[in-house]
């Protein structure tokens, strides 16, 4: 019924067609370009802390009439820094790397990728993005309120999160926060169920489960492990709510002692929030990889002309990967006060991860192997994940095993191994992405000599950032400290914070690089050919910019694997999936 | 001119991944980690070791690798491989899990767990120093249990002012008790047995040159013994976020020798 | 287009869904998952606490366990007459489903009103989210957030199917729409058989 | 599935839940109640999911998604987190 009419006809007025919007790729945009807002946020956020590291306790006279609370005369107060930590996480994770990734990549291109004219549910499509839109206000609007935001850390660990005299962030902005996740798990839960949907009934004729581009297995994969792990977040959330304010103590010991007075908790512990918290934390971070792994994994063969090595390898170590990824969250716990047997079991189940890791970072380098390599901004950027999927990855050697982490836990260690893996990753796999979709989703280029600059600063700046971080944790600096001038053994690494401060800046000031790029090439971008990458997946087989309803009157129907590059017997060097056999051969 | 541009930023690409990698294993070989002082610290060294060393060579390993394959194939006008078979995927991908599984299955299992099962289960030697720290915002309250060996019973109604830690004043094992704040003191190559509680938030007892972390957790009193085998003044360093002042909660441990330790534990009694 | 019965070549080849459902029955069913796993949650932190404190409150001597057995009934037997609903509307007997839907609302209104009374004679006795007349006052608080939660699901459920009772009536409803919300109707049920066991038994 | 098949189940669930509740306050204890307990809880929920959600006439996959998806994930979570509640009780001075 429906599907005919959808194809045919545009919504007519400006604010159904643009800004309530039930079209993926129009609710895909939106959530790509809330993400890069949420993503200056969360990076002036990081900006104000590099310059504190960098000169601790300095008078920013200009700064205090911005934060006339957090920064009063101009000088950085320590809740301030803290609430600046903890937001820049809870954004950067939750609302800048999902959003960006999940929202904005995930809905533009499954049903383009899979052969859809749109979600399975347009609607609660819409109620998703509208949905997030609210988070993102509130967790923004969170500075304003008495005490400031919430400065927990984004692991919103009671007592400090649960009582409200711990910390000034703990008044309303911790209640914000809880508010802001509740919103954002309900969008994530529409979302996933409509990308899980969408993939499993509404793939076109031909496109089987094994000829599905990676990106929509690991979207497929990452929405699954997302929507079994964050409903026992809710339910911590919810729980924690009531410790806040319904004087339960689902966290809260007995005899607490806060400001010269003893609280009437008792029963709970915090123990307790930390395993739930990390059930959702774990699969998180897999959910934020997956899918830029899956990004990295679909460009190699377009800039190498040549399929993808270990396709079907891939598929199972993600599935791997899935569901290690369910039963290995007490590795941020080891000395928590864990029991150790159950922490000897995590130990183990985290190395298991490193085996299918390797085998994509193997199948990653060997794609290159014989091919004709070649160098425009996204395949610059799928360079760049590689690299730091490599690097970032040993990191977790030091830190899934219970032993070294003894000595590394809550040290700049770990802060240098998760930018690696869930940031630099997925930064460059998003910026591979936009560069690379760019001409799909306003049917023009994105300027090339741009791009080329912006990599060629973002790469060694993050590099460099991250990496000095990995030594600073070594030398047991411990994370989330306000200043380090009170720790003698801590003084010799005094002029390293000041290193990794300017090449943060550096690194936050080559990104308004991207967006002028991004916002100048959507109005004065070169037009964009119909295939401009000459790509073999399924997306490029409709017209660029892909029409409301993707295709014209039928559906494409899909007979191949979406990496035939180079077949011989073919005419040119790219074989699209609809390609039918009796054309060019098919070979997987 | 697309072929010499690929070969330029081939050749760029690759020489930065050369050089990073270069710079990656000369900051690894420089000394990092603060001067060691406990007796089972050094198998967490080891481990860490073990760690750097592998994986220092693999990320040499990789990054050449991919330095070379860029440098090659953005060289190359003709794709020269296609399809791999599927014969051939699997024995490069068993090659890879095979390391890797060596390395960090390999290292945990052989150099990781027995020093953890070290450190987490196995009791105290009998002559252990029993010291009990009482973490709060921000500071740690120390206590030493006296001649008896045993702590004074507590009580958090009993906590004011003067009484931090709410001892309860009947109990006559907490005649001979000592209470500090901030400082620990204790004897070289005696274990010491700490008994760690909090009062208020989560914090961590850190002692960077001791290789000791472990969380103090409102609500369970967490017991856990190492040995430091020098003599000195190592600092205290909380590791786990709990407000304010968490940058600032510095805390000190003094390893004195059999002598001195006797001799400040006298003094502390009698003033 | 994609009606149920179309659907029923065993496939994951592509154009058609490879369970043989339409999209909606496949999202409550996905919805249910995680929903369930919300239910697992907070029932793991109830285990969790149960097992971490060193005493539990007496249920028998907290509730009627009788009273909870008519809860119990109630809300079992809406559960058969919304399943006779759903077999109704599939066979096409508009009117019947019409009833038993009737029927399935009236016993998740007696069910939540059972809860209102069960809930005010705690509360009468001094029970709320911080205090338990019977012992550990984190059982009243797993209690009133638990049962809370469930009980917000009945009514949501109540909602629902009176939503597509209305719909029904004016010929707007297709059977799918009746199963499905009969779907979470059931699942509703079904977590009241963990609640009852795990909260009022073991 | 015919409307007989609804009632069955309807009765057979009613059946279990008096037998639950008469071994709940019969001479049972411990484990073996526990268990018990435990059993016909999973009787009911496979009888609610198997008939009255038509879940025994759905293709295997799904079955398998929907089952797993809860069973498995529920079960991983409360074995992970369970070990800690008997340590917090054991460190928090009560036992």
């Amino acid at each position: 019924m429906g599907e005919m009419s959808r194809a045919v006809h545009e919504p007519p007025t400006f604010l159904r067609r643009y800004v309530f919007s039930t079209d993926h790729k129009v609710i895909g945009i939106q959530y790509l370009i809330t993400a890069m807002f949420m993503a200056i946020a969360g990076g002036g956020l990081v900006a104000l802390m590099r310059m504190q590291l960098a000169w601790p306790g300095t008078k920013w006279a200009w700064l205090g009439r911005i934060f006339p609370d957090g920064m009063e005369s101009g000088v950085m107060k320590p809740e301030f820094y803290l609430s600046l930590m903890t937001m820049h996480g809870t954004i950067m994770v939750f609302f800048v790397v999902s959003l960006g990734l999940l929202g904005g990549f995930g809905n533009f291109l499954i049903p383009l990728q899979i052969g859809a004219r749109d979600m399975a549910f347009p609607v609660l499509n819409m109620l998703s993005y509208w949905t997030i839109v609210p988070a993102c206000l509130v967790m923004l609007g969170s500075f304003w309120v008495e005490g400031g935001a919430a400065a927990a850390g984004w692991t919103a660990y009671p007592p400090l999160s649960a009582v409200r005299t711990a910390l000034p962030g703990s008044q309303w902005g911790q209640t914000l926060w809880i508010l802001g996740m509740a919103l954002f798990i309900a969008s994530f839960t529409m979302g996933g169920l409509n990308y899980v949907t969408t993939i499993f009934d509404q793939r076109t004729k031909g496109m089987s489960m094994m000829r599905m581009p990676l990106t929509i297995w690991t979207m497929f994969i990452a929405s699954a492990i997302g929507l079994l792990a964050f409903p026992p977040l809710l339910a911590a959330a919810v729980l924690l709510l009531f410790d806040r304010h319904g004087g339960t103590s689902f966290f809260l010991p007995s005899g607490l002692y806060f400001g010269n007075q003893l609280l009437p908790n008792s029963g709970g512990t915090p123990l307790l929030w930390q395993h739930l918290f990390w059930f959702l934390g774990h699969p998180e971070v897999y959910v934020l990889i997956l899918p830029a792994l899956g990004i990295t994994l679909d460009l190699l063969p377009v800039f190498t002309r040549k399929p993808l090595f270990g396709y079907r390898l891939t598929v199972y170590c993600l599935y791997a990967i899935a569901a290690l990824s369910m039963i290995v969250w007490g590795h941020h716990m080891y000395v928590s006060g864990m029991s150790p047997y159950v922490g000897e079991f995590f130990a183990i189940g985290t190395l298991a991860i490193t085996v299918p890791s390797t085998i994509i970072g193997v199948n990653m380098i060997a794609s290159l192997w014989g091919g004709t390599l070649r160098f425009p901004t996204p395949m610059l950027f799928v360079i760049g994940a590689i690299v730091f999927f490599g690097t970032g990855g040993f990191g977790g050697i030091f830190l899934g095993n219970a032993t070294s982490d003894i000595q590394l836990h809550d040290t700049y260690f770990v802060v240098g191994h998760f930018h690696l893996m869930i940031g630099g990753v997925t930064l460059m796999a998003m910026f591979a992405g936009v560069y690379y979709w760019f001409p799909k989703m306003f049917g023009r280029m994105m300027s090339e000599r741009l791009g080329k600059v912006h990599f060629w600063l973002t790469f060694p700046a993050f590099y460099a950032i991250f990496l000095a971080m990995h030594y600073q944790g070594l030398a047991g600096m411990p994370r989330r400290y306000y200043a380090f001038d009170k720790y003698e053994y801590l003084q010799w690494l005094q002029g390293s914070h000041l290193h990794v401060s300017l090449a943060a800046f550096l690194l936050f000031g080559a990104q308004f690089l991207f967006l002028y790029n991004f916002f100048r090439s959507v109005f004065r971008g070169r037009k964009a050919a119909d295939n401009p990458w000459n790509a073999a997946t399924l997306e490029w087989s409709s017209p660029t910019p892909a029409p409301h309803g993707n295709w014209g009157e039928h559906l494409p129907e899909v007979h191949r694997w979406p990496y035939d590059y180079s077949v011989p017997g073919a005419t040119g060097d790219c074989t699209p999936q609809t390609t039918p056999a009796s054309v060019a051969p098919v070979t997987f | 001119m697309e072929a010499s541009t690929a070969r330029r930023v081939g050749s760029s690409l690759a020489i930065v991944i050369w050089l990073l990698a270069l710079g990656v294993v000369a900051l690894g070989l420089r000394r990092w980690m603060p001067p060691l002082a406990s007796e089972h610290g050094a198998g967490i060294d080891a481990m860490i070791r073990f760690s750097m060393s592998a994986v220092g060579s693999l990320i040499l390993i990789g990054h050449c690798v991919l330095g070379y394959f860029l440098w090659r194939f953005s060289r190359q006008d003709k794709i020269s491989f296609r399809l791999a078979g599927h014969h051939l995927e699997r024995r490069w991908s068993l090659v890879a899990a095979l390391l890797m599984a060596a390395i960090a299955e390999g290292g945990v299992l052989t150099l990781g767990l027995p020093v953890w099962a070290k450190v987490y289960d196995t009791e105290a030697p009998s002559n252990a120093l029993p010291i009990e720290v009482t973490t709060e915002q921000f500071a740690w309250n120390v206590r030493y249990a006296g001649p008896d060996g045993v702590f004074g019973r507590t009580s958090p109604k009993l906590i004011t002012l003067d009484n931090p830690l709410g001892v309860d004043a009947q109990d006559p094992a907490g005649k001979d008790d000592v209470i500090d704040l901030n400082v620990i003191r204790a004897e070289v190559n005696r274990a010491v047995k700490i008994r760690l509680r909090s009062k208020d938030v989560l914090h961590s007892f850190f002692l960077p040159n001791l290789r000791v972390k472990q969380d103090s957790v409102p609500g369970m009193t967490i017991e856990f013994w190492f040995v430091p085998n020098k003599t000195g003044t190592f600092e205290l360093a909380c590791a786990e976020l709990c407000g304010l002042g968490h940058y600032e909660m510095r805390g000190l441990l003094v390893v004195l020798t059999t002598e001195e330790f006797q001799k400040w534990l006298q003094e502390k009694k009698n003033g | 287009m994609h009606t149920t019965a179309a659907i029923t070549k065993t496939s994951w080849e592509g154009g058609v869904s490879p369970f043989g459902t339409g999209w909606s029955k496949l999202m409550m069913w996905l919805f249910i998952v995680t929903d369930g796993l919300v239910f697992a949650g907070f029932l793991a932190i109830y285990g969790f606490l149960r097992l971490a404190g060193p005493s539990w409150p007496d249920r028998a001597k907290m509730f009627h366990l009788d009273f909870i057995a008519l809860m119990t009934f109630t809300l079992i037997t809406s559960s058969a007459t919304m399943a006779t609903a759903v077999g109704a509307a599939r066979k096409g007997q508009g009117k019947l489903a019409r009833r038993f839907l009737a029927l399935t609302i009236l016993g998740g209104l007696g069910f939540l009103g059972m809860q209102a009374y069960e809930w005010s004679s705690l509360i009468r006795a001094g029970a709320t989210l911080s205090s338990n007349p019977w012992g550990a006052p984190l059982f009243g608080a797993c209690f009133f957030v638990i049962t809370g939660f469930h009980g917000s699901h009945v009514l949501s459920g109540v909602i629902v199917l009176a939503a597509t009772w209305v719909r029904s009536g004016m010929g707007l409803s297709r059977p799918e729409g009746v199963e499905v919300a009969g779907l979470y109707w059931h699942f509703v049920d079904l977590v009241w058989v963990f609640i009852f066991t795990l909260f009022y038994l073991v | 599935m015919p409307y007989k098949t609804y009632w069955v189940t309807w009765f057979l669930l009613l059946i279990v839940t008096v037998g639950m509740l008469a071994a709940g306050s019969g001479s049972l204890t411990g484990r073996l109640l526990l268990g018990l307990l435990l059993a016909a809880m999973v009787v009911k929920i496979g009888l609610i999911g198997g008939n009255f959600m038509h879940l025994r006439s759905e293709k295997r996959s799904l079955i398998l998604i929907v089952a797993l998806g809860i069973l498995l994930v529920g079960l991983a979570l409360f074995a992970g987190i369970a070990p800690d509640a008997l340590r917090v009780l054991k460190l928090s001075g009560h036992s």
